[in-house]
């Protein structure tokens, strides 16, 4: 990654550790969204209501989803998931590495919307929500999740004192 | 709350409310209702989404379960209340024409 | 620690970062009190009503703040925190490390709480809520925390949702 | 929201309404009310804690200031309305009665 990762996080690989590294993921985007606005230990404190927010946490989601089932088939003892977060003035970059299952991504098309597909829909998801979705297949396999913000969408802590 | 839903029959139509997060660990709670309204063979299912904070793709595609198996019997689908997260995220999928929000 | 860690989280030392930790910190508590209960990516799903989770994060948010006023001086630039979390059934391990100034322990007298004190309550308050509070100074300086839960707290999946 | 914090004054009363997090990021916050009730010698102050969903003892040490220099200048100061997690820690901290909660 360009930037340096400031925030690492370790989880087991499995769909009940997926809310541990969302957290994480949403206070990151927060310091890249809100920076300066010093958020509480408290859940009302938590939301999703700035875009950036809710666009990098839906787009992650369904990545972490995809390694838990597909990489990792699933099991409880398949691996484990790492997080090497970079939060830069603007940028929010994700790294995601685990060792499960390599896949080539190049044959997964895009789902045609049209017929209103039921499955085939996290990978465009995710694409669609972020500025860049690199997948490296490993040991370890790497996704690089990479999202700016426009200046004028960071919320100050001024404007927000002020609302 | 992780999920929550609740049916009302009223005549021909059920209003199904969802709730909270439906996502790739909660969709699967839905199937059963799911079930019932598709073996009961609704005229009209209306489903408000007015109270659901957060849907993902495996959330998605449950709802498009529904729409397309009520369908499939007759039934009609109606999606409702729509708003934030979800309501972006059925915009992106090109889902908010198909369930006329 | 005991137990095997199953969550690590490496963050930079400062208040900054606080709600980084203490969101990880929290998940955690409610993998144990509230096992099986899959939770949300939403916020309102976030809460401190379990006091075990309250009572854990909050002795962690004083642990923590201690860290980076004291071992860490406020600065910005002076380190990490990291923390290696053994979640098991009944029981919560947060091993926290810096390598801030270490410092003697056994000189921090308890609070006189006749007095209305206006500081020196950080340790007692974390000393009061948990089972265990070790320090060992370093370089790295740990700490090691541990609530053991009661098994009639523990909130179970079929009490939620006949509640 | 961090820190909400809101003074009214009726008569000889104040009432000082802090809501959200109490704790050593926000406390500093509140010092500048507090310099202002201290310098304006109120004779009452109520301290409203209905709305706090979490304090640390950054936050303790600053209703201590309160309460101290409030009656340093012949005021009196009563805490109402802490729940949940304050309420607890007050208790650990016996404050519960100092405050009369
Ligand atoms: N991390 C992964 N490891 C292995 N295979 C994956 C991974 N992510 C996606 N895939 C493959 O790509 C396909 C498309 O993924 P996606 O668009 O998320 O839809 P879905 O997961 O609903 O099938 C998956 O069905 C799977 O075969
Ligand atoms: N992590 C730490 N590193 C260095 N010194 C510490 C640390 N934690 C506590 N101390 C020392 O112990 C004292 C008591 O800490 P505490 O009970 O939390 O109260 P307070 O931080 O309000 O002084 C502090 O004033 C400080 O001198």
């Amino acid at each position: 990654m360009a930037a340096r990762p400031t925030i690492r996080l370790i989880v087991p690989g499995t769909l009940a550790h997926r809310a541990v590294a969302v957290r994480v993921v949403a206070e990151a985007c927060r310091l890249v969204s809100a920076p300066g606005i010093e958020r509480t230990a408290d859940g009302a404190a938590y939301d999703l209501r700035h875009p950036f927010d809710a666009e990098f946490v839906s787009a992650f989601a369904e990545i972490y989803n995809n390694i838990a089932i597909h990489a990792y088939g699933r099991r409880t003892d398949g691996g484990e998931i790492e997080l090497a977060i970079a939060v830069e003035p603007g940028a929010l970059t994700v790294e995601i590495r685990d060792r499960g299952a390599p896949f080539d991504i190049g044959v997964v098309s895009s789902p045609d919307l049209d017929s209103l597909p039921e499955g085939g829909m996290g990978i465009h998801i995710a694409r669609a929500l972020l500025d860049e979705v690199v997948y490296e297949p490993g040991p370890p396999n790497l996704w690089r999740l990479v999202k700016r913000i426009a200046p004028s969408a960071v919320t100050t802590a001024t404007a927000d004192a002020s609302a | 709350m992780p999920i929550q839903f609740q049916r009302t029959d009223q005549g021909d139509e059920s209003m199904l409310r969802i709730a909270g997060s439906l996502d790739v660990l909660t969709a699967p709670e839905l199937m059963p209702t799911i079930d019932a309204l598709v073996e009961e063979r609704r005229p009209r299912v209306v489903c408000d989404l007015s109270g659901l904070d957060i849907i993902d793709s495996s959330g998605v595609a449950a709802l498009v379960a529904l729409y397309k198996r009520v369908r499939a019997v007759g039934g009609q689908v109606v999606v409702v209340g729509a708003r934030d997260q979800p309501l972006a995220i059925f915009k992106l999928l090109r889902m908010d024409k198909v369930f006329s929000i």
